[in-house]
């Protein structure tokens, strides 16, 4: 039966073009929640443990965007995401600054102590959503237009709203890297992190290079919790879910370099989705937490962290 | 005179770890190396390709207080740095009475008898001044052994001796975070001397120190250097005049200079070197 | 009252046996007495976070993963002895037909208790010593053993048959054929449990004042000075992470008395963070704080969602911040400042 | 339940009996202050992960409790409901079962959601002698004396639903679930049901609680070609894997799909347009058509809002407070073991139609309903079973 084993190759490889993808979506997907975190936590080297939370403020953004579009524009609904992606960062932008400002900046000097004091912050953010949105999840509406996949072939179906995140995060990341290494503020930015009295002794605003580097980070939180609508839940304890796979991925990579943040998502991603296809999802998981631990015990400062004089 | 007197006194802080002192025996010393305790051989280490130490040939001799300069970048702090076992060469030896240390972890080249004093003054800032001497008597180096360790009188003894030593003597109960800078760069010095190092490592001992305390701590190191071998990193070139026997000077991880103070200074390549651009 | 450093720790320590001995079983009934031994397990856990991140600055938030362990040793033996001679119950519903060999010490009450105090020091201290060996320190450590708590949490779910799974492992009522749920049980418990938290109290605070705890703190301060002064730091870090582990394990045993129940979360990372915040409160540089912190905020948690069941967590963040922003070294600081204990 | 555990029970409830006579005299004097209110638990998890799906239950139990108020309430004293938190952590559900119990002297406790809850609450039932009312769907295999289980135990609706299924054209069927006892045992009954329907099971996924990454399992649901997903998903990871179905291309309309678990609840944070086609096995939807429904979709929407959709659960939730109450006022007593006694066959006219107590299991007996979800939503009912006996420890 000649033409049943061409059809089953067919399907074959149709499944592994499909694997691929994911591997790539998870990739962006990744990055995208860890992008945030690697500024804050890898440049700033605050921990901020309410980070999850302000992603969740990136998706009830979104989630009231939608509701306010469906009431009173739903001749609009098809741009509605674009909206409400730039509404989330707005709002998280701000946030982290009054954040940084009112909050995080008493606790430079104790960065454990700001693990704990933004863990109570956490538990806040999280009743907050639970008595303004109800502890029920709310769905928030796909885009006509996103809804459904891009059928190459027969038997490949790439789901559209994740090419739509693959290429809202390459230009995510790609802005983020313009901004570090190749504006004036990023330098800034960059000087102040390596150096905070030398940059303050050559007229640096450092109290405001932190509160916008804080806000920025921020801000790239909320996109993600805007996006990650989409493809998840949205609900009080949505935060919870992706910070600590968020902190593990930029650890993983290496805190302090951007690059290692993305290369940390990549192997990551590749390894969840090879894994999940090839045994269960627990054993998975536990596998790729196993590889964590092994490579911090190798390479004790992450995988892109360079050999520097101390 | 003093040094030894309390050295014999302080019995515990004269005997090594028997693994240790077997592979060294006293009496070899000056046979295998030549009266040398340190040679340094094709040293080189490497960062993402930049060499900060490059090639370098050097020896200190027993007993000898040797100085050490160079512009920025040098590769001075480097060198300290990998014969303490901070940072490991990417080839050469360095050999410390007859003992590769290259191959040592940090501690281990402590408890051999090379100590290492840092830039910045390095203590125990929480601790008083005492708590500080104490922790770095010898020999105590096990979980157990410090749990179950007693203050004995010799301990006093010894701790008083050297804050003495170190001009700390009235501050023994205080917090040591809250001396100035120039006591606390005695105190880290003082806790070398705890340890009873046989090879002192002192990075920029003087830095931030007054004028006056620069004087005191130069005599300081003279008195020490008396049956101990120092090597010091010092900018500051009055000082250096003061205490400096031998000065070999680093350019670009390389030794460029070597001899007493005048023929360095001397040297037309020294003055290209700091004047040059 | 002025008092020394000395004095203010000997009065600390007095007035902890003093509340707990005394006091607090005299005036709560069964009900709070039972939630205060409750919390006491935790504060266990609370004296080696003082230790190991207070003094020693290693900051672990993979305790859980000790505390669970004793956790469940303790309630393997309880269930053993509730279901015998059958298997217990959930394994029956997993048809898992014959105990698993890893189940069989816990049939023996001495190797269970042997095992909550032993098996920590070769799994804490290897772990530990290899991981400090290379360096791994500050919030790499910290996410490693994340990590390593996430994974068991996942496994443990995983493997509902032998481990119980999301449920964990309930219904027991017995210890060697002592009634441990009724007021009396419990009490018993309860005095074990505060005799042998006063005893890990005065060993830590021993320990402390040895050359030892200078050494801990000293290499929190400086740890390459330490190095320099020719000792093996990784040793010295992995011998205290190894007693928090100890700490840790027995305060789990005491747990699943207690509470009468295990379950998976309290390996996972949650209940790690919130131990750290318990320590925190009380004190991160004082071990009668801590425990004091863990009574405070296990009672707060108890009392805010009894009066508050819809709200409390705002206030429960709101302590949290409130602690770490105004009162830096916990309420050991304002007992201190009251008692005008010299530091 | 093993039999050694229910043989010692038997004998510890026996002196439960015995020792029962003398607060039942207490009780007497005290109904001496008859205006008194009554005093029932309502425990769930407010905060914590769970809550997304256990909090609403609360609003369906205090309605039936202002109901059965200002009708006169239970042998004339108001009910007073005392709401605890058990934050999704299984410790805390033993220790607020205690409070409720021992504390605030609830008469009976109506709560849990998770089996977990559930197992966390029984030694504590036992030790203050407590009555819980558990209005969940659930794996069965227990029958504690001090629960009653007020919803449909797995057998109820998984083998109703595998048979449906299986009538349907196909039968090759694809198993997902949460990794945690509940999915693992409907499995567990699902696959020699279809084996005995002559069906086969072409792949079993367990994804861990809380995931959000289905693509590797869709991508293997792919591959495997099935008539039927039988999906016990829970949670958030439910709507994760719904909205990734539909982004993949195998919506409602493609493939075919049933849960036992999403109910309009989840429906409204899965998003309706994300769930349109998929089927839904229960006991009660919010669109069954009778009188007894229409008046409580009514009194729920006019309480919470016009925006309200209900679900399973919360109905479960909301009979249990009368299951509870009928019992107490053919006891004529709060006593719990008088009040268990009377329970057995007690039947009440639900909003989902008759349900009845077990003469001896303390299930209920039910018709199961399979729906398939609309554009708004809701359901369209396209199988209604009969009146289903419960049996919570069947033999596979």
């Amino acid at each position: 039966m000649p033409t049943t084993s061409i059809k089953e190759a067919i399907v074959t490889f149709g499944i592994l073009v499909m694997q691929l993808f994911n591997g790539l979506s998870l990739f962006t997907i990744l990055l995208l929640m860890a992008l945030g975190l690697a500024i804050v936590f890898g440049l700033m080297g605050v921990i901020n443990m309410a980070h999850g939370e302000i992603m969740a403020m990136g998706a009830y953004t979104t989630y009231l965007t939608a509701s306010f579009f469906e009431r009173h524009l739903p001749g609009l609904m098809d741009v509605y995401l674009f909206v409400a992606i730039l509404l989330a960062f707005c709002v998280t932008f701000a946030f982290g600054y009054l954040l940084e400002r009112g909050f995080i900046r008493w606790f430079y000097h104790r960065p454990l102590d700001t693990l704990l004091a933004t863990w109570g912050l956490s538990l806040i953010l999280q009743q907050t959503y639970r008595s303004v949105f109800g502890a029920q999840e709310v769905s928030v509406p796909l885009t006509a237009w996103l809804s459904g996949a891009w059928e190459p072939t027969e038997s490949i179906q790439l789901p559209l709203n994740r090419i739509f995140i693959v290429a809202l995060t390459i230009l995510v990341t790609l802005g983020v890297w313009y901004i570090l290494h190749k504006t004036r503020w990023g330098l800034r930015a960059r000087a102040v992190t390596q150096n905070r009295a030398m940059s303050s002794a050559v007229g640096i605003d450092t109290n405001r290079v932190d509160a916008l580097i804080f806000a920025l980070g921020s801000g790239l939180a909320g996109i993600a919790g805007s996006v990650f609508t989409m493809v998840g839940s949205t609900n009080p304890g949505t935060g919870q879910l992706y910070i600590v796979d968020s902190f593990i991925v930029v650890v993983f990579g290496g805190v302090a370099s951007l690059l290692g943040t993305a290369a940390s998502s990549f192997l990551i991603a590749q390894m969840q989705t090879t894994l999940e296809y090839l045994m269960s999802g627990s054993m998975a998981k536990v596998a790729i937490l196993l590889l964590v631990i092994t490579v911090l015990y190798f390479r004790p400062n992450g995988l892109f962290a360079s050999k520097v004089r101390t | 005179m003093d040094n030894a007197l309390v050295t014999t006194h302080f019995a515990v802080a004269s005997q090594r770890p028997e693994s240790i002192a077997a592979s060294q025996p006293v009496n070899a010393k000056s046979t295998l190396m030549n009266g040398k305790i340190l040679s340094i051989e094709a040293l080189t280490v490497s960062f993402d390709g930049f060499k900060a130490v490059d090639g370098l040939d050097m020896s200190i001799d027993e007993n000898e207080l040797r100085v050490v300069i160079g512009p920025n970048g040098a590769g001075k702090t480097t060198l300290l740095d990998m014969i303490c076992g901070k940072t490991k060469p990417t080839s050469g030896s360095i050999r410390f009475r007859g003992t590769e240390l290259s191959k040592l972890s940090d501690y281990q080249i402590v408890r051999l008898g090379v100590g290492r004093k840092f830039q910045t003054p390095s203590i125990y800032e929480d601790l008083t001044v005492a708590e500080n001497l104490e922790i770095s008597i010898p020999q105590v180096h096990g979980v157990w052994a410090s749990i179950f360790f007693r203050r004995t009188k010799e301990v006093r003894e010894r701790i008083a001796y050297v804050a003495e030593e170190i001009m700390l003597k009235d501050h023994l109960r205080m917090k040591s975070g809250k001396l100035s800078h120039g006591q606390k760069q005695w105190l880290e010095i003082g806790m070398l001397l705890m340890q009873d190092s046989d090879l002192m490592l002192l990075d920029e001992p003087v830095a931030g120190m007054s004028p006056r305390e620069r004087e005191e701590t130069a005599e300081l190191l003279k008195r020490i250097a008396n049956g101990k071998s120092l090597v010091v990193i010092e900018h500051d070139m009055d000082f250096v005049r003061s205490i400096a026997k031998k000065v070999t000077v680093l350019h670009q991880g390389r030794l460029l200079s070597e001899g007493s103070v005048e023929e360095v200074q001397n040297d037309p390549r020294v003055i290209e070197v700091y004047l040059g651009h | 009252m002025n008092l020394s450093a000395k004095q203010g720790e000997k009065f600390a320590h007095a007035g902890l046996a003093l509340l707990l001995l005394g006091l607090l079983p005299l005036a709560l009934g069964p009900y709070w007495l039972n939630l205060v031994g409750k919390y006491l397990a935790f504060s266990f856990v609370a004296v080696g976070i003082v230790l190991a991140w207070g003094y020693c600055g290693i900051l672990s938030l993979g305790q859980g993963v000790f505390f669970g362990f004793g956790g469940y040793a303790m309630a393997m033996f309880l269930k053993l002895e509730a279901s015998a001679p059958e298997l217990p119950d959930f394994m029956v519903w997993s048809s898992v037909e014959q105990l698993p060999f890893w189940w069989e010490p816990y049939s023996s009450f001495g190797v269970t208790l042997a095992s909550i105090f032993l098996v920590p020091i070769p799994v804490a201290f290897i772990f530990a010593y290899a991981i400090f060996r290379k360096r791994v320190s500050g919030v790499y450590f910290a996410i490693v053993t994340i990590a390593l708590s996430m994974t068991l949490v996942v496994l443990n779910i995983g493997q509902q048959g032998e481990t119980g799974g999301a449920n964990g492992i309930t219904d027991f009522s017995t210890l060697l054929g002592f009634d441990i749920i009724d007021d009396a049980g419990k009490k018993a418990i309860y005095w074990v449990e505060v005799a042998l938290l006063l005893t890990a109290t005065t060993l830590a605070a021993l320990l402390l004042h040895s050359r030892f705890g200078k050494l801990l703190i000293a290499v929190r301060d400086r740890e390459d000075r330490v190095r320099f002064s020719g000792f093996d730091t990784a040793m010295i870090k992995a011998f205290i992470f190894t007693v928090s582990a100890v700490l840790s394990s027995v305060g789990g045993a005491m747990f699943a008395l207690q509470a009468g129940l295990v379950t998976p979360s309290l390996i996972g990372a949650v209940t790690s963070v919130e131990l750290v915040i318990y320590a925190a409160v009380g004190g991160r540089l004082s071990v009668v704080g801590a425990v004091v912190g863990a009574l405070l905020v296990g009672f707060t948690k108890s009392y805010l969602s009894e009066h508050y069941p819809e709200t409390w967590l705002f206030f429960l963040g709101g302590m949290f911040i409130f602690v770490v922003w105004v009162l830096p070294n916990g309420l050991a600081d304002l007992f201190r400042k009251i008692l005008r204990v010299k530091t | 339940m093993s039999k050694i555990s229910r043989r010692r029970f038997m004998q510890i409830s026996g002196s439960l009996v015995a020792a029962g006579a003398i607060p039942g005299a207490g009780l007497l004097t005290k109904s001496s202050f008859a205006a008194e209110p009554i005093k029932l638990g309502l425990l769930h998890s407010l905060t914590g992960t769970i809550a997304i799906a256990e909090a609403a239950l609360v609003e369906a139990e205090k309605m039936a409790i202002d109901e059965i108020n200002a009708a006169g309430g239970v042998l004339g004293r108001m009910i007073d409901p005392v709401v605890a938190d058990g934050a999704s952590d299984w410790p805390t559900f033993a220790e607020k079962t205690k409070q409720l119990l021992q504390r605030d002297k609830v008469a009976a406790i109506v709560g849990c959601y998770t089996s977990a809850s559930r197992k966390a609450v029984l030694p504590v039932l036992k030790q203050s002698k407590g009555l819980l009312y558990y209005p969940t769907y659930y794996e069965g295999q227990e029958e504690d004396k001090q629960v009653i289980y007020t919803s449909q135990e797995a057998t109820q609706s998984v083998i109703s639903a595998i048979e449906w299924m299986a009538k349907q054209q196909g039968k090759t069927f694809f198993l997902v679930g949460s990794d945690y006892i509940y999915p693992r045992t409907c499995n567990k009954i699902a696959k020699p049901t279809v084996a005995r329907l002559g069906g086969k099971v072409v792949g079993e996924e367990y994804a861990p609680l809380g995931h959000t990454e289905f693509s590797s399992i869709i991508n293997k649901i792919k591959a495997a070609k099935p008539d039927w997903i039988y999906s016990t998903v829970v949670g958030g990871s439910n709507v994760a894997f719904y909205k990734q179905l539909k982004a993949a291309g195998l919506d409602g309309g493609k493939q075919k799909l049933l849960s036992t678990v999403v109910s309009e609840n989840e429906i409204d944070g899965i998003g309706k347009e994300n769930a349109v086609g998929y089927y839904a096995c229960m006991g009660y939807f919010q669109s069954i058509k009778s009188p007894e429904n229409e008046k409580f979709v009514k009194a729920i929407k006019a309480k919470y809002g016009q925006d309200r959709v209900v679900g399973d659960p919360m109905e479960c939730a909301y009979n249990s407070v009368y299951l509870w109450k009928m019992a107490v006022e053919k006891a004529k007593s709060f006593d719990v073991d008088k009040v268990v006694a009377a329970s057995s066959g007690i039947q009440f006219n639900a909003p989902e139609g008759k349900v009845a107590i077990h003469k001896t299991n303390h299930h209920v007996s039910k018709k199961i309903r399979i729906g398939r979800a609309r554009t708004d939503g809701q359901f369209d009912i396209v199988f209604e079973s009969g009146v289903i006996e419960p049996n919570p420890f069947p033999k596979l």
